[in-house]
Formats: structure tokens, C-alpha cells, sequence
């Protein structure tokens, strides 16, 4: 596939790129990383982030933060989903924020860090979005973060 | 120019309402007329208590946790359903294997009280809560109408 | 509360214009400088609950936030699990999803039509599009057996087959549709105060629109011709002729056009399916020979389905999936990951007006006051989806 | 003893029936006005439920279409509690809107009934009725500031902005139909017009600008700004309760039905013609003036159904440019029609 | 200034007296029950249905009711589904502004038990904050359940069974 190929050589030593179910994935192995590899995909095309998501593999030590690029601007990328993938360690999550490139993270960044504490360094506004107050410092989206559940029985 | 197709288009705003000024309603006089619903709606749910295989798919698959599965004093297990969570989505009705649990197509039924909305096995099985009209209502099918919108037909 | 001359006015969550949401508008004079939204006020935790419900469970879950498009909302999210689950459902089943797409489409287009003009304060256009709502959602309730939580689709098919009479009741509401939309366009759309209400209001030029990840009509009403119906088709769309309305104004207006030049577009697209759509099962084969067949028996002669019992106990394998959904306020993703549980590990679902939100917040300042409403109405933004 | 009852009733009936307590208290005064009221805010429900393909407020009554919503209302409204909020300014807060539904009163009394019945027949009986009505945009004005509530702030100003640019061309446009009709005295303006035909023959062009007017200054579609629900949920009466904001949601049709009767006596021949039934009592004309005025409150009631409401600034843009403009352009004319009437 | 405050305080009970005098009070009775003003007041996705009762299929106003802007004029608070900690804040808001006598709905099963919602950690359950006349199932209840209940409502207020400038015992 040409288009992972082109991928392939702006990411460099700087990730893993793999096709998975016909996404293409790149994984970015440093979170300093992403922000240059950002510059390079939205030079190459992809304008907007579909979506931002946070994983959590706290029992592997790590948050995974996931974001799907796609474009608006070029019809044959509009096509392909990319998918950019960062791995933080869940003690101490921080990843430079992505606004810059592409402003359009700015509310999906907000709610990861709401829901994670997954910290974005540069975000002009990071602070909570949904919860309310009683919320500050209790990340509901981790793991850990337990809620009730029912059995079959009465 | 654009002075006279604004006074034009005023005008045939002007207009426009005074022709819908001739009634032509899309109004159901509800506790009069009462829409017959149709044929496998998702409504209230009706239990037959022996067709039950006690088999508790029901409430596994119950997206809200609604239908609880009690140990009657034959030691069997029987759906009872609180009506507070359940979302009508059909599911427990889908999955049942024997159609001991069915919808009915009632729908419109409000409560004063919180308790009289859970039903447990035996009061499940005794049948579907019925709503109150002010007077014998008649029954209608609703209908798509090229020139109304919604008609009405008597069943 | 006044400081440096502003004011500083807390509209919502109880306040006719404000819907679920309360924003903060900062006023100089009657212009708004700045503005805040603070969104949260029907968060319910949809990504945390879906992680304790079961695949077939998160179904209705998934509806209640885009209540009304829950047919679309329905659709993102079988994709992802059939993608997951490695089925695909038989081709009577794609032309039905599509048909439930497009009257969901529709009904949500109404709803965005109704809201925005009661928001410019016209209560006519307000209960038109709500009257006329509830044909098509009479049609989906024939089809579903639901108003306005349909969960029609499930993983391998639908739940339903076509009723016998639901043909010639659509084609009478097609044309009962397409009537009106004359009348419409005298009261509504060409009407000189509406036209003077959202002509050249809240601007959104195609620049921005790509840069802040505008979704749906409000996109298209900008100059970008972007559907996933045709960058990604799913469901039927590939064997459907259809148009992709755009418009390059940008303007609130251009957003209202777009809309009812869609609900146009819906209309044709259900005719044609209605048209194609070829015989056969509703299930994948797979599922279908899972039902015990007393059960089926049950069911016969109904067009109904009963679910197989493996329903309550899907494991999809290990694995992620993205799917992507033009739903009537625009494009849902559903991010789906898997441990091989029955229930999802990870399920990030992002709604259209969660994504508008951002246009919303960015696209307000510098207009007055009673742009403000014009603006909320006209980007759809529909606070449940934005909060989930 | 008989003769005393019999002259007391004569003197009463004689009392009831001079202008001077018939007009205010009866027609087109208090009696007429509150029933105008209830029937009208009915008939705008009503309306634009029908055009909106519904019922409107129904079951309360089922035989006459739910007419007796209003008074279901009203008595609401009457036992509700009557909350006062601790922020605000406690005499200003109550009196205001009282203060304001009596002022919107005022103009009624000087509208002439029929020729020979009028409670104030003054030489400047135009005048005085279009200065009271200006009265009308400062008490409102007191009842948004007292509210100490920013939505009420910003209702008031716009009231404010709106009655700025609404009077002048109010008063241009009855000006020229004074000029028309060479006077100033309503009862002259209609005797004119028995003779001459009706001022929007004349003078079509102050007649619209006179009806927008109307609309415009009562706050109907789509002029409704100083209450626009989207954007300041109602304005100035934002925070009353009970029957005080009863009060407030009278008061506009109150001000509606005043501003129609003036627009029948000017443009729509007032009371003529009077013919047979009508001529046995002076008070008998005033019925074809009351359906005169109800046809232009209903026609401005209608207009709900049909329209968005403006923006502010588009409204004032309105006023100053085109109604300003064609008021002026109607008074020139009527100079006009007088020039061509004194050559000729 | 105590002068007034007395005089309040006088009219306020003389008006109370009054106004639970036999005749008076059936009149009110029959006024307030065909008048019940649902505040502006949407808590979550029930809106759309709750829109869809004044719809023109529907139309609530047929029976006196009609949506109206602000808690100060109206009367009767619908909660439309799902109640967040943050809404419930501003529901129970709402209720305090509102004069009595007033009326409190729960539609859907969110606003009863939270629904499908029912194990999250950011809802409250009407019943818990405001004091709740009746409940309608559903999720979405269909309008005419919504109607149903509206019905159910007016036939309490005409019986005269309601609080009234009374103190709540909750």
C-alpha cells in the first residue's frame, strides 16, 4: 500500500507503522515524539482528529492515548483512517498536547484528562469539562475507578 | 429590486398562514381516541408462568438490569421486573425461548407510587398493568395520509 | 458581577434558549465577547457503564444519548462490533439498516429544524417539523416496533423485517413531504425575518470549519463535501445513487438549506432502496442457525426474529476497531476495543455535537445576543450527545 | 318611597351611561378591555394552534373551544404565591407593573364611542391619546430596573432602544392623518371621514406604517425583542410571579387594544357607518368601532404564526430607515392630497 | 418600614384564610388544575419526547398545559429523564424558585431509578430531591404515557390533594 509506505518514511525510527483491519497504526514509541510526527502527517494531509481516547493497561503499567486522524481537506486520505498511538506509564502520565497542529483535539484532550489525569503538556485550558466539582482528582474513566454492578438474581 | 421580493415573500408568508387558518389538524384527541399500536410494538411486558423454562436469559440479557431472577418456593427461578429500569427495548422477550415473556403493545401508563412499579414473579404473571381512560376510549390505527399528514381509521 | 464594563450572563440549564447546557456569555453592550460553555449537565458516564454491560447489552445504551438519530447512533455501533466479531449480515438486512438510517436522518433533521426555529422564535416552524416528525417516526415504529428507541440493529442483521404496508405508506409520505416542503419554503425558509435572522450569521468558513473537526451538515454548509456515506460506505450507501449536499456559504442559513436539501436527498435514497432491496434473510447465517427453532416457530409469520442465546455471551477476539457513521447531525465514531471478554474493554464513542462543540465555543464571539440563539440552533447541537 | 328608588335608578343609569363613567369603566375602558383580553389571548393560542395543526387549549371547555383557558390562568395566576425577591427594590417591585397596567388604561378614555358620546372631547384629543401612549415604554422601563435581574436589564433597554424609534414614526404617521383631515380632535378626524371615506383610501402609506407600528410597539411577531424567550426568557417580567406578572402579560394586548381603537378612529372611519339599530343611542356606534379595533388585534395576534422575530438592531434599522422614511414620505403625501384639495 | 412588614404578614394570612374557604377553594382547585405550566427545564434526552408532547400530534396545551420560560410563572417542573449531579443542583434550583402551589413529574426511567443508567456514578434519582407526584416508565415513555400522567395529576389537584403554602414534610 503506497499511502503506509509514505507514512512509513515520516515516521522513520520514531514508530512502529502497522495496517490493522485496514487502519493504518502507527505506534508512536516516545510520547516527545508525537508532536513532530503531528507536524509532519498534517503537512502531508491529515487536518483534523476524529477522536481522542484513552486507554487504560494500568495493569501493564501504561495509559495508551489514542488518537484517530483522518482528513477533510484531500478526498483519497479522507478515505483512511490513521491512527496515532502513545503509551504513557500510568504513574506519571504526561504527553505533550497536540492542539497546536491540530486544534480541533482541543475538547477531546480536555475530557481524557477529566477522565485519565492524563496530563497534556501545552494545553492552554486543561481543566474539567463534565464532572462537577466533587470530581477534582478522581479520574472515573481509570480502571480502578469502580461502579456498581448487579448480579441476576433479586 | 430586493425591496419588492421581500414584500413579495412577506406576502407569501402572510399567506401561507392564512390558508393553514382552514383546520386541517394532525391531532390524536388522545384520552378519547386511543392509538392502536402495531403489532409487535415493544411495550409493557406480559409473563406466562407456564410457559417459563426458568432458563434466566431474560435477565441476563436485560441491558438495565431490570428483570431479576427470583427462587420461588418450588426452588425455580422466575423473572420479576421493576418497571423503574426497564427501557423497553424488548430483548428479555427477543431471547426467551418459549415465549413466556412477550410484549404487549401498552404503553401509556404513569404511576403515584414508586413500589407499584416493580413486579415480582407472582404479580408479573397475574397480567400487564392496564391504563385508566376518563371514558371508553375508541380505539384508531394511525395511518400515513398524502394530504394530512396522519389519518386516523377506526378499528 | 459587571467588571471592566462587561456582563457577565449565566444562560441555562433553566432557560428556554439554553437546552441541557449552561453558558457563560460575556456581553459588551449587545455584542458577546467572550463565551464559555459549560457542558456536564447530562453527563451520564456512557463510557464507563459500557464497560460493565455486555456487547448485545450496550445497544440501547449507545441510543440515549443521540436520542433522537438513534437509528444512526445504532448503526456506528453494530458496525464496530460486527467488525469485531467478524460478521456481516446479509444483504436484505444492509438495505434495512439503510432505510432505518435515512428515516432516523430524517426525523433528526426536523428535530434540528423545529429547535433552531423556535429558537428564532418562530413556533410554527417549531410544530411543523415536529408534526411532520412523527410520520416518519410512525414509519420507524412500524419498522422497529419502538418511537424513538428503535434498537433495531443487532450484531448479524436487524430484529425486523420490512411490514407488508410500510411501501405505500412511505411513498405517501414522501409525497406528503415533499408538498409541504413547499409551504415550508414559504413560512420558514424564505420568510424575510428568518432570512434576516441567519443570512450571513455565524459564518464558518471552510478553513475553520477543517480546522476545529466540524462534523455533519454544519461542515457541509461550509464547502467541504464530506459524507462518510460516500468516502466509506457502509450499510447499502455503495449501491445508492445520492447526492452530497453542500453549500459554500457557511452561514446559518446555509446550514438550514443544507438540512432540508438532505432530508430531500433521504427521501430519494428510501425510494431507491425500497426499490433494490433483494429477498432473503434479516440474520447472518451464522446466528440464524443458533435459534432453538421452537423458538423460531414462535416467530414465524411475523417477520420478527428471535435471538440466538449466544446474544448474552458474545467474546469477540482480542483486537480494536474504528468505525465511522454520517449520522443526521453528522459523523459518530465508535472506538472499540476488545480483551476477548464479553464485555468491551475500552468503548470510546465520540457524537457529532461532542465534536461541534468546539465550533460552538469558537464560532459565538463577536456576535450579538440574539445571534447567540440563531448560532445554537443552527449548528444542531444536541447537549446529551455532547455530554454522553 | 317608590319615587325615590325610581329616581335613584334613573340617576344611576343616567351616571352609568354619561361618557364621562361609561368610557373608562365600561367600553372601550376596563369592562371591554378585560374582556378583549381574555378572548384575545385565547383567540392567539387558538390561532396559531390552527395554523400550527393543532388544537390549542381545548379540553378545559369543550364546547366553546376552550375559551375559558384564560380564566383558568387567571385564577392561577391570582393563588399562586406571590414571591418577592430579597435583591430587589420592594415599592418599585410591586407597584411598578400596577402603576404601568393603570397608565396603559389612560389612552382609552380619550377615544370618542360615538359622536355625541365621548368622555373627553378636547380640541386635542389626538395628541393627548399619542402622549399617553408614550407613557407607556418609561414605566416599563421601572419595571425591568426594579427587578434587579439581568434578563429584565437587558429587556428593559431594548423596551428602551425600541420605543425610541417607534414613536416617531407613530406620531408622523397619525400626524399626517391629522393633516389629512385638518384636525386634531378623533371625533372631527371621523366625521371627516363619513364624509370625505376612510383615511387608508387616502392615505394608505401612513395606514401600514401606522399598523406597524402597532405591531412594533406592542412587542408582537416579529417585533417581539423586549421579551424574545430564546434570548432573555421574558424580559422585563422575568422575575414576577402570580398576579403581578398577570399583570404583565395583560398589559401588552391591553396597550394593543388601545393603539387598534386609535388606528379604527384614524384610518378604518372609527365608528361610522352608523346605521339603523346603531343610531338609537350614542353608545350603539361603539360596537362597529370595537370590531373595527378587534380585527386589527386579531390580524397582530395572527402574525405570531407566521413569524421569527428580529433582532434588535435589524428592528431599530427597521424603524429609522424605512418606517421613519415612509412616515415622512405619508405626510408629505397628505400635504399633498390637502395642496391638490385647496387648488382644486 | 415594620409597619409594611406587619401588613405583609397580615395579608398573607388573611389571604391564605381566604383562600381555603370551601367555594374559593374549588374554584382555585379548578383553575390551577387546568393550568399547569411545565417549566423550561430540559434534564436530559426525554426532551425530545417531552418536545414531541406539545407537538402537534400530541398537544399538551389541549389540556392547559404549556411549556412557559421562567420557574417564576409557572408551576409544575416535568423532569425529562436523567437527572446529573450538576442538573440536580439546578433542578432542585428551579423547584425553590418556583411559588407554590407546584408540581413535580418524573418521566423515564432515568429520572425514577437512574434506567439503564442506573449504576453510574454521576446521577441522582428525582425521587430523592424533589418531592415527586407521579412517575411515568419508559425510556422514552411514549407522549401519551406522558399524558396519562398530566391527567393523573390534574385529578389529584382537583380532589384538592396537594400542599398548599403548607410546610413540606420532606
Amino acid at each position: 500500500m503506497e499511502l503506509k509506505e509514505r507514512i512509513e518514511t515520516i515516521v522513520g525510527s520514531t514508530g512502529e507503522v502497522r495496517i490493522d483491519r485496514g487502519n493504518i497504526v502507527v505506534e508512536v514509541k516516545e510520547p516527545k515524539k508525537i508532536i513532530e510526527i503531528a507536524k509532519k502527517l498534517k503537512a502531508e494531509g491529515f487536518d483534523h482528529v476524529k477522536s481522542v481516547s484513552g486507554v487504560d493497561y494500568s495493569d501493564q503499567g501504561y495509559f495508551e492515548i489514542v488518537y484517530h486522524v483522518s482528513s477533510y481537506s484531500t478526498p483519497e486520505l479522507a478515505k483512511a483512517i490513521l491512527v496515532l498511538k502513545v503509551k504513557v506509564p500510568s504513574d506519571n502520565p504526561r504527553s505533550p498536547s497536540l492542539i497546536e497542529i491540530w486544534p480541533s483535539v482541543e475538547m477531546m484532550e480536555r475530557e481524557t484528562y477529566e477522565m485519565y489525569g492524563i496530563i497534556f503538556e501545552g494545553h492552554p485550558e486543561l481543566k474539567r469539562l463534565f464532572l462537577p466539582e466533587e470530581f477534582e482528582g478522581v479520574y472515573p474513566l481509570r480502571k480502578s475507578f469502580k461502579i456498581k454492578e448487579e448480579g441476576i438474581m433479586a | 429590486m430586493g425591496l419588492l421580493t421581500n414584500l413579495v415573500d412577506h406576502l407569501k408568508a402572510i399567506g401561507t398562514g392564512l390558508k393553514y387558518l382552514i383546520p386541517r389538524r394532525l391531532t390524536l384527541m388522545y384520552p378519547e381516541y386511543v392509538e392502536k399500536l402495531p403489532e409487535g410494538y415493544r411495550g409493557y411486558l406480559r409473563y406466562d408462568n407456564e410457559k417459563c423454562i426458568h432458563c434466566s436469559l431474560c435477565a441476563r440479557i436485560c441491558p438495565a438490569n431490570a428483570i431479576k431472577m427470583y427462587r420461588g418456593g418450588d426452588k425455580k427461578l422466575r423473572p420479576g421486573i421493576n418497571y423503574t429500569r426497564c427501557i423497553f427495548c424488548g430483548f428479555c422477550a427477543d431471547i426467551c425461548p418459549t415465549g413466556a415473556l412477550e410484549y404487549t403493545t401498552i404503553q401509556d401508563i404513569a404511576y403515584e407510587k414508586l413500589e407499584d412499579q416493580v413486579y415480582p414473579p407472582e404479580k408479573f404473571a397475574k397480567g400487564v398493568p392496564q391504563p385508566v381512560y376518563p371514558e371508553k376510549p375508541i380505539f384508531i390505527i394511525a395511518k400515513v395520509d398524502e394530504e394530512r399528514g396522519l389519518k386516523y381509521d377506526r378499528v | 458581577m459587571s467588571e471592566e464594563g462587561y456582563m457577565l450572563l449565566q444562560i441555562g440549564p433553566q432557560h428556554p434558549g439554553s437546552g441541557h447546557m449552561r453558558m457563560l456569555v460575556k456581553l459588551d453592550g449587545d455584542v458577546i465577547v467572550d463565551f464559555i460553555p459549560d457542558v456536564g449537565y447530562v453527563h451520564r458516564t456512557v463510557e464507563k457503564i459500557a464497560e460493565t454491560k455486555l456487547y448485545i447489552q450496550n445497544i440501547p445504551l449507545l441510543e440515549k444519548p443521540i436520542l433522537n438519530d438513534s437509528g444512526n447512533a445504532n448503526l456506528a455501533y453494530i458496525i464496530a462490533v460486527e467488525k469485531l466479531l467478524d460478521v456481516e449480515p446479509p444483504p436484505r438486512a444492509q438495505y434495512l439498516r439503510t432505510i432505518m438510517a435515512e428515516l432516523s436522518r430524517i426525523a433528526s433533521h426536523l428535530y434540528g429544524i423545529g429547535i433552531l426555529s423556535i429558537l428564532i422564535g418562530s413556533s410554527t416552524g417549531f410544530m411543523w417539523a415536529f408534526g411532520d416528525r412523527e410520520i416518519f417516526i410512525h414509519l420507524m415504529q412500524m419498522m422497529s416496533g419502538a418511537r424513538i428507541t428503535y434498537s433495531y440493529m443487532v450484531p448479524g442483521g436487524v430484529r425486523r423485517d420490512l411490514p407488508d404496508q410500510f411501501r405505500e405508506e412511505f411513498r405517501k409520505a414522501a409525497r406528503y413531504m415533499r408538498r409541504r416542503y413547499k409551504d415550508y419554503e414559504k413560512i420558514i425558509i424564505k420568510n424575510p425575518v428568518t432570512r434576516a435572522r441567519l443570512e450571513g450569521v455565524g459564518v464558518l468558513s471552510r478553513e475553520k470549519a477543517i480546522e476545529w473537526g466540524t462534523v455533519g451538515p454544519n461542515l457541509r454548509a461550509s464547502g467541504v463535501a464530506y459524507d462518510v456515506r460516500k468516502v466509506e460506505p457502509y450499510a447499502a450507501y455503495e449501491d445508492i445513487d445520492f447526492e452530497i449536499a453542500v453549500r459554500e456559504e457557511g452561514d446559518c442559513y446555509a446550514r438550514l438549506l443544507v438540512r432540508f436539501q438532505e432530508i430531500m436527498e433521504s427521501l430519494k435514497i428510501i425510494e431507491q432502496a425500497l426499490e433494490k432491496i433483494p429477498n432473503g434473510k434479516i440474520l447472518a447465517e451464522k446466528y440464524e442457525k443458533m435459534i432453538q427453532p421452537r423458538a423460531k416457530k414462535l416467530v414465524e409469520g411475523t417477520g420478527r426474529i428471535k435471538f440466538p442465546a449466544i446474544y448474552v455471551n458474545l467474546k469477540p477476539p482480542k483486537g480494536e476497531v474504528f468505525s465511522r457513521v454520517e449520522s443526521g447531525k453528522g459523523e459518530i465514531t465508535v472506538y472499540l476495543v476488545s480483551n476477548g471478554s464479553p464485555k468491551p474493554y475500552r468503548l470510546r464513542f465520540v457524537t457529532p455535537s461532542f465534536r461541534n462543540l468546539l465550533t460552538f465555543k469558537n464560532l459565538i464571539p463577536g456576535h450579538r445576543l440574539a445571534d447567540f440563539p440563531a448560532i445554537y440552533g443552527s449548528l444542531d447541537y444536541f447537549p446529551p450527545g455532547a455530554d454522553r | 318611597m317608590y319615587d325615590l328608588i325610581n329616581y335613584l335608578w334613573e340617576t344611576g343609569l343616567n351616571l352609568l351611561f354619561s361618557p364621562e363613567i361609561f368610557e373608562p369603566l365600561v367600553f372601550p375602558g376596563l369592562i371591554a378591555a378585560f374582556s378583549l383580553l381574555i378572548v384575545v389571548i385565547w383567540l392567539e393560542r387558538k390561532i396559531a394552534a390552527i395554523i400550527q395543526m393543532r388544537y390549542g387549549p381545548y379540553y378545559i371547555s369543550r364546547h366553546t373551544e376552550g375559551a375559558l383557558q384564560l380564566v383558568a390562568d387567571l385564577l392561577r395566576f391570582l393563588f399562586s404565591e406571590v414571591i418577592i425577591p430579597k435583591s430587589v427594590d420592594k415599592i418599585a417591585y410591586v407597584l411598578a407593573p400596577i402603576i404601568l397596567f393603570a397608565f396603559t388604561f389612560l389612552p382609552i378614555v380619550v377615544i370618542p364611542v360615538s359622536k355625541d358620546f365621548a368622555a373627553i372631547d378636547h380640541e386635542y384629543s389626538l395628541l393627548i391619546a399619542l402622549a399617553l401612549m408614550t407613557l407607556y415604554s418609561s414605566f416599563l422601563l421601572i419595571v425591568s430596573w426594579a427587578s434587579n435581574n439581568k434578563f429584565s436589564f437587558i429587556g428593559g433597554l431594548r423596551e428602551g432602544f425600541l420605543s425610541l424609534s417607534y414613536e416617531i414614526p407613530l406620531i408622523i404617521s397619525a400626524l399626517s392623518a391629522a393633516v389629512l383631515f385638518d384636525s386634531f380632535n378623533l371625533i372631527e378626524i371621523v366625521e371627516k371621514q363619513a364624509a370625505m371615506g376612510w383615511g387608508i383610501f387616502y392615505n394608505p402609506l401612513a395606514a401600514i406604517v401606522f399598523l406597524v407600528v402597532i405591531i412594533y410597539s406592542t412587542s408582537r411577531y416579529p417585533y417581539e425583542i423586549a421579551e424574545a424567550e430564546s434570548e432573555i426568557v421574558i424580559g422585563p417580567f422575568t422575575e414576577y410571579t402570580g398576579i403581578l406578572f398577570g399583570l404583565g402579560m395583560g398589559i401588552s394586548y391591553i396597550k394593543l387594544y388601545s393603539m387598534s381603537l386609535l388606528y379604527a378612529v384614524l384610518f378604518l372611519g372609527g365608528w361610522e357607518p352608523v346605521v339603523w339599530p346603531l343610531n338609537l343611542h350614542p353608545v350603539l356606534p361603539g360596537i362597529i368601532l370595537f370590531i373595527k379595533a378587534f380585527i386589527i388585534v386579531a390580524f397582530s395576534v395572527f402574525l405570531r404564526a407566521v413569524y421569527p422575530r428580529y433582532r434588535i438592531d435589524q428592528a431599530l434599522r427597521i424603524a429609522w430607515w424605512k418606517l421613519f422614511t415612509l412616515a415622512f414620505l405619508s405626510l408629505l403625501f397628505s400635504y399633498g392630497i390637502k395642496i391638490i384639495e385647496v387648488m382644486g | 418600614m415594620i409597619l409594611i412588614g406587619n401588613m405583609e404578614e397580615f395579608l398573607r394570612r388573611a389571604a391564605k384564610w381566604l383562600i381555603e374557604k370551601k367555594p374559593i377553594r374549588d374554584v382555585r382547585d379548578w383553575g390551577i388544575h387546568f393550568s399547569l405550566w411545565p417549566v423550561h427545564l430540559t434534564t436530559a434526552c426525554c426532551g425530545v419526547e417531552f418536545a414531541a408532547v406539545s407537538d402537534p400530534k400530541y398537544d399538551a396545551e389541549r389540556f392547559g398545559v404549556l411549556p412557559f420560560v421562567g420557574p417564576r410563572q409557572t408551576n409544575f417542573i416535568l423532569i425529562e429523564g436523567t437527572l446529573t449531579r450538576k442538573m440536580a443542583r439546578a433542578a432542585r434550583l428551579v423547584y425553590e424558585q418556583m411559588p407554590e402551589p407546584k408540581f413535580v413529574i418524573a418521566m423515564g426511567a432515568c429520572a425514577i431509578d437512574g434506567g439503564i443508567f442506573w449504576n453510574s456514578y454521576n446521577i441522582v434519582r428525582a425521587h430523592e430531591i424533589l418531592p415527586v407526584e407521579v412517575f411515568i416508565p419508559g425510556c422514552p415513555p411514549r407522549p401519551e404515557a406522558v399524558i396519562q400522567a398530566v391527567m393523573k395529576l390534574q385529578k389529584k389537584i382537583k380532589r384538592g390533594d396537594y400542599y398548599y403554602g403548607v410546610e413540606r414534610e420532606d
